[in-house]
């Protein structure tokens, strides 16, 4: 049969890794946390001054000219929901993965869990933003009067969210931690000895983490999805009047998932391009994720679709308000270049196998989504912030659309700042990639002769 | 090219039926027998809805007669698979019998229910075979049917003017509950011409009494209501539709 | 042969399976088309050919109805006698019939050639008003001698819709079907 | 923990061509049950064809019913096979083998099923089939594409020719085995069947390519057919349907109804046919974990057509929302919806032990479709019975017996046609199991034997 012989035709840098010994998993996994290097500190360095800058500009303007004028808000508000859209989404990819015991998956994983770590920047804009999310009664909300919505019930989200994450993180790099306890030099020592706890690597806690990672990993799924679905009601559907919609919370849940894998892919060029991690992120993990990437940029016209197609045919007045407002008129070219970078141009590129097979093509996919989603949020933000009375039942008349400031630009550009300093300082404390996880596949897999080749046999424990 | 409207004045209705009863003679309609209206399945183009206003014993009867809206933006039209309801040029709403095989897409679609569909065979008896009115197609089993505006005596009046060589009179003929009509509470005519009855209280009422049945949808209908004046009652909110 | 013996095969069921849509459809078009009908038998055999081209009489003389309304109308008997009360008619059947038709007062149970649906309202009026010659319809009626009155044209929707769009005439169903 | 047997080659497809030549006593009454319901199917559909709609129950605010409702249904049923075929075939997951087959038959049977639910109902059928074919050129006039009711057959024929040649390309390895052990009319039908397959590298090749490339061709399809099917509903202004969710919220439902349709028809084949050593309760195993994350994933959707429905907090909308939570007999249908769709079997799936238990599995996935059913109902009569402000007009929905009985003549013929189906063809993928023998492998690890599965790479 064909799909035997055709065994070990492709992939021969993938080859390389399961032909690697532990110890040179664990010399590259060591890496970054033993030595930073010049070029990467200064990147690190110029991202947190980006995130002080950015705190200032929120200093600067927002704090200062207070909540009651909430279109200062909205470039804060679309930092806060791009993070929450990629950053916060990758540690949902890799519990997909792991979900789905694919073995590729096992050098992908910590690439995209590690920004959980940013989780914390979020958080902080929420709680800032609270203030200028209006009370509930009066206009419409998903909240129907509960007592404190929508500020309690978001804040208890976010901190979940926030939570589980870490302590997903935490979880899934316990045992690396232990590691670098046990092989890194005296100044980290502290911390990563008192983040490893107790961890001596018992049969008994082996079983604990194996089977606790798994459904750490669900729970942050379970949490992530209805806190996205209450940001897409509290951001953007509860603030333009009229966007009656059931679907959104699905879109916005559906693009911020793209987006994860988008910057999990991303992640990975970096790594592989800068950070030596060649012989683990090869073509078979860029092409996975190129295939997932291409599936959720077509989701991202289906479930835009499914709603556009619903207004365009219902065309009663206030549908077709909405539709100007946030599609046709006001926010008419953000949309066309969401659309064009979310799906056109990635269903365009990645349609093609050879491209999908590359490193390159999904990784300029992924930077091309990145964009995408920030231009999307931008959008339906800035839409969602400008509209002067929400307490109406539907737009009577359009609103004209936020040109953003400097001011907003740094704000912007520094939460994302922010965001990867963080993750580029905690690769000072987490190796990558994932020790434990990697040589526990090579355990896994062998390379057998069969018929007149020779495969790679994966082993499938319960 | 005419558009042609109705407008119903609420204030004159008095609930005869003299409406219903014209245009089931007019339009061919199949009678409704005590048994059709059991199953509800009674065809009425137009059908006066009563409903009652106020609290016993302080309680008023009011009535309202709905014929089909003739919507310029027809949510039943572009859910029909084969284009057997139709938006014609001149504003009509239009059920070409022949072409429908009953989905019945457009009555669900339709929130009016103005759609009337035939469950069983129409059957007259013998001696009222010959009161059929030829110019309007006897309906089959399984045909949606509905308000047509006339549009028998509309395409005869058209021809007419056309045969005598000159344009359409405003109100040179009307429909047959308009005709029928006891009090003059139906008045039908030519939206665009300023000259019809119909324009005029249109666009004198607009401002005052006049309203759409479920005007928020946005579709437009071509049948105005003028509001009823009740002298006695308290002044009330004007409501965009009625409730 | 024996070499593309599977690919002709495999060719020839191909074509087969798609000729059957194209098939069906020609077929539709051939055996329900109105023209394709044979002529249709009448009570009477009016000769259409002395009346109309050999006496040189109008259309519109005996169809009284096609200028001013809906219907053509075909004359009654009384309106044939005042000439055949004159024209003898000893010892030709067909005429004999029109005589014992009248005096016995029964109407002649005419065939309809031209059958439109039920559903359909032609107006004759209005066509002919416009400028329309009866031939462009019925063809040439005056010259169609023994067999009886055949249809010429096709007459379908597709027909009048597409005469309609030439005229520049309204398409509206409702034109039509009501 | 994979129990397999170790099977030669002949005993596969002995085991597996089993069907074929023996009738087991069930099998029988199978084909004499559904067969007597079948004709009672039959005599309703040509009563109501003869006399008219007028023998349903349908009426004025309520002009869809119950035909409706189960084309919905059998939609749902039918998008089993592509996701278990397809998806997992593209995703390479090995514990698909075993149930290819059925879930691909399944589809087709339950499209023609819910094909015919749509045709018989309308007003005319004999004018939809007249004017549909041939089609009539020469009336110059065409169907209305801006129509959801056009969307739907040719999404649904599509999704039939496209299911039915991927069933038919799978089918031919196993039809040149049964042409080369059988005789009689068996072997002229299988040799017709078999379009010559010699097995050679070449012939391998196209199929393999043939299938994975159907499978990728099929998906976009998959999705479009219920999203279209919801748009019947959704672009229409009926409150409660008017709804942007509805595209995915019914594929995803699809799916969770037609995947556990899968597993009724896997614990059913293993009772029936004895298949105990090739669907085994691993399959199970991972088939209920697959339907718990669909299952979650329909309840999100559930969830949000809900909470977003009564949000905008129209009167229409709180109107109908409050009837079919609060009212009888719709409060029972919320909670049928909820208790068997979701939380009786989702949380029995999360357990590996009754994962691994057929009768649970069993009787959970009929559960599930308990609830589906009910949610269609559910979702789409409601709306018709309390369409807009015109109380007069409001009325009640009694589906007559003629309705009923065409209901359950449905799920009589799409059993009816399995079982014939299961006569005639292998009702498991023989090629596909003696290909999934060879690709599995076991490996030591330390002390452990550990299954393993070659894999390309």
């Amino acid at each position: 049969m064909a799909r035997h012989t055709t065994a070990v035709t492709h992939g021969h840098e993938l080859q390389r890794t399961w032909e690697l010994a532990p110890r040179d998993v664990l010399d590259a996994g060591l890496r970054w946390v033993r030595t930073l290097g010049a070029g990467r500190r200064s990147v690190a360095l110029v991202a947190l001054a980006l995130g002080v800058a950015g705190a200032l500009a929120l200093v600067a303007g927002p704090v200062l000219s207070g909540y009651a004028n909430r279109q200062v808000w909205a470039y804060t508000a679309v930092a806060f929901v791009y993070l929450m859209s990629t950053a916060a989404a990758a540690p949902c990819l890799s519990t997909a993965l792991r979900v789905a015991r694919s073995h590729w998956r096992r050098p992908v994983n910590r690439a995209a869990e590690v920004w959980a770590v940013t989780l914390v920047v979020p958080l902080v804009l929420y709680l800032l933003l609270m203030g200028t999310l209006p009370g509930t009664e009066n206009r419409l909300s998903i909240w129907f009067g509960w007592p404190l919505s929508p500020w309690l019930w978001g804040a208890i989200l976010m901190a979940t969210l926030a939570g589980a994450g870490y302590f997903y993180l935490w979880l899934s790099s316990l045992p690396d931690l232990a590691i670098v306890r046990d092989q890194a030099d005296g100044k980290r020592r502290g911390l990563i000895a008192r983040l490893a706890g107790p961890w001596r690597g018992s049969h008994r806690q082996w079983r604990m983490v194996e089977k606790v990672v798994n459904n750490a990993g669900v729970l942050y799924v379970l949490v992530y999805v209805p806190t996205m679905t209450v940001l897409a009601s509290d951001f953007v559907i509860s603030m333009i009047p009229g966007y009656f919609t059931a679907v959104f919370p699905a879109y916005f849940t559906i693009s911020s998932f793209e987006a994860g894998i988008a910057l999990t892919i991303l992640t990975m060029a970096v790594l592989r391009r800068w950070g030596g991690q060649r012989d683990y992120l090869g073509l078979e993990q860029f092409w996975a994720l190129g295939k997932m990437l291409l599936a959720f940029a077509l989701l991202w016209f289906y479930f835009w679709w499914s709603e556009f197609i619903i207004f365009w045919y219902g065309r009663t007045p206030r549908e077709i308000n909405v539709l100007k407002y946030i599609m046709a008129e006001t926010y008419f070219w953000p949309f066309v270049l969401a659309f064009a970078l979310n799906f056109a141009l990635p269903l365009l590129i990645l349609m093609w196998n050879p491209i999908r097979r590359s490193i390159a093509g999904p990784t300029v996919v992924a930077g091309i989504v990145l964009v995408g989603n920030l231009i999307d949020r931008i959008r339906l933000i800035s839409a969602g912030f400008s509209v002067p009375d929400i307490t109406q039942h539907e737009l009577h008349e359009i609103p004209a659309a936020y040109i953003p400031n400097l001011l907003d630009i740094v704000i912007l550009a520094g939460a994302i700042g922010g965001a990867v300093a963080l993750v580029l300082f905690t690769f000072r404390v987490l190796p990558f990639p994932s020790i434990w996880e990697v040589t526990g596949g090579l355990w896994l897999r062998q390379h057998l002769p069969y018929k007149h080749t020779r495969v790679i046999v994966v082993g499938k424990p319960e | 090219m005419p558009r042609w409207g109705m407008v119903i004045d609420l204030d004159r209705c008095i609930g005869c039926g003299a409406c219903v009863v014209a245009c089931q003679a007019e339009n061919n309609v199949p009678i409704n027998t005590e048994d059709v209206y059991h199953q509800r399945r009674a065809i009425e183009w137009i059908r006066l809805e009563r409903y009652w206003d106020g609290e016993y014993p302080d309680i008023k009867a009011r009535y309202i007669p709905v014929p089909c809206m003739h919507c310029q933006n027809a949510p039943c039209e572009p859910v029909c698979p084969v284009y057997a309801t139709y938006h014609t040029s001149e504003g009509i709403n239009m059920q070409v019998y022949n072409r429908c095989i009953g989905t019945r897409y457009c009555s669900v679609n339709c929130q009016w229910h103005v759609r009337f569909f035939n469950f069983w065979e129409p059957k007259w008896p013998d001696s009222l075979k010959n009161q059929l009115n030829p110019n309007v197609t006897v309906r089959s089993r399984g045909v949606m049917e509905k308000c047509t505006f006339c549009i028998q005596r509309i395409v005869k009046a058209e021809h007419q003017a056309k045969l005598e060589g000159r344009d359409l009179r405003a109100d040179e003929f009307t429909t047959a509950c308009a005709q029928a009509c006891p009090t003059d509470a139906i008045v039908f005519g030519d939206l665009d011409n300023p000259n019809s009855r119909v324009a005029q209280l249109v666009n004198s009422a607009v401002n005052e009494r006049g309203y759409r049945l479920l005007e928020d949808l946005g579709t437009e209908p071509s049948v105005y209501y003028l509001k009823k004046v009740d002298l006695e009652a308290p002044v009330e909110e004007h409501s965009s539709h009625q409730g | 042969m024996q070499r593309y013996f599977r690919l002709v095969l495999f060719a020839v069921v191909l074509l087969v399976v798609l000729a059957i849509p194209v098939a069906a459809v020609l077929a539709r078009t051939y055996f329900l088309a109105p023209t394709a009908q044979p002529v249709k038998a009448q009570p009477i055999q009016f000769p259409h050919q002395v009346h109309a081209q050999a006496m040189g009489l109008d259309c519109t003389f005996c169809h009284r109805g096609a200028t001013t309304s809906a219907q053509a109308t075909i004359p009654a008997l009384e309106f044939c006698m005042n000439c055949h009360k004159v024209i003898p008619w000893q010892g030709r059947p067909e005429l004999e019939k029109l005589v014992q038709a009248f005096e016995s007062g029964q109407p002649v149970q005419w065939t309809k050639v031209h059958q439109l649906p039920d559903h359909v309202h032609f107006v004759h009026a209005v066509h002919l008003n416009f400028g329309f010659q009866c031939a462009d319809c019925h063809g040439d009626v005056a010259a169609m001698g023994k067999p009886g009155v055949k249809q010429v044209r096709d007459l379908r929707m597709g027909d009048c819709l597409t005469c309609h769009q030439q005229n520049n005439a309204r398409t509206d169903c409702s034109v039509c079907h009501y | 923990m994979q129990e397999r047997h170790h099977l030669g080659e002949e005993a596969i497809t002995r085991e597996l061509f089993r069907p074929l030549v023996s009738t087991p006593a069930m099998m029988w009454v199978g084909f004499i049950g559904l067969g007597a319901v079948l004709a009672i199917f039959v005599f309703a559909v040509s009563w109501m064809v003869y006399w008219g709609l007028g023998v349903t129950g349908l009426q004025r605010p309520n002009m869809w019913g119950f035909m409706i409702v189960n084309f919905v249904f059998w939609i749902g049923i039918s998008h089993a096979g592509v996701m278990i075929s397809a998806i997992l075939r593209l995703t390479q997951a090995e514990w698909r083998r075993p149930v290819t087959r059925a879930a691909e038959v399944m589809t087709i049977f339950s499209l023609m099923t819910a094909m015919l639910h749509p045709v018989i109902h309308t007003g005319r059928p004999w004018r939809t089939l007249y004017w549909v074919f041939p089609y009539d050129f020469w009336r110059n006039i065409w169907p209305d594409i801006r129509g959801p009711l056009v969307w739907d057959p040719s999404a649904i024929l599509t999704y039939l020719t496209g299911s039915t040649l991927f069933l038919y390309t799978t089918l031919i390895p196993d039809m040149a085995l049964a042409r080369d052990r059988t005789t009689g009319w068996r072997h002229v039908l299988y040799t017709i069947l078999a379009l010559g397959w010699r097995g050679n590298e070449r012939q391998w090749k196209m199929q393999t390519i043939a299938g994975f490339l159907l499978s990728g061709l099929i998906l976009p399809v998959f999705v479009s057919v219920h999203s279209i099917v919801s748009w019947d509903f959704a672009v229409s202004l009926v409150p409660t349907w008017h709804a942007t969710v509805f595209a995915p919220y019914f594929v995803i439902g699809a799916i969770h109804s037609g995947v556990s349709a899968v597993v009724t028809l896997m614990a059913l084949m293993r009772w029936l046919f004895r298949f105990e050593h090739y669907i085994r309760l691993e399959h199970f195993d991972a088939i209920g974990r697959l339907l718990i994350a669909v299952g979650t994933g329909w309840l999100w959707f559930f969830l949000l057509d809900i909470f977003f429905a009564i949000y905008p907090q129209e009167a229409r909308e709180l109107e109908i929302m409050q009837f079919r939570l609060f009212q009888w007999p719709f409060n029972v249908f919320t909670a049928l919806i909820f208790i068997f769709g979701y939380f009786i079997p989702v949380p029995i799936w999360v357990f590996q032990r009754f994962r691994r238990n057929v009768r649970i599995m069993f009787w959970t996935s009929i559960a599930v479709n308990v609830g589906m059913w009910a949610e269609r109902y559910w979702l789409i009569k409601p709306g018709l019975m309390r369409k807009y402000e015109w109380t007069f007009d409001w009325n009640w929905y009694r589906p007559s017996i003629v309705e009923i009985s065409i209901i359950m003549g449905s799920f009589a013929l799409v059993g009816f046609l399995l079982l014939v189906f299961s006569k005639i063809f292998p009702p498991i993928s023989v090629w596909e199991e003696k290909e999934g023998v060879h690709f599995a492998q076991q490996l030591q690890v330390g002390k452990r034997r550990v299954s393993a599965i070659v894999r390309e790479f």
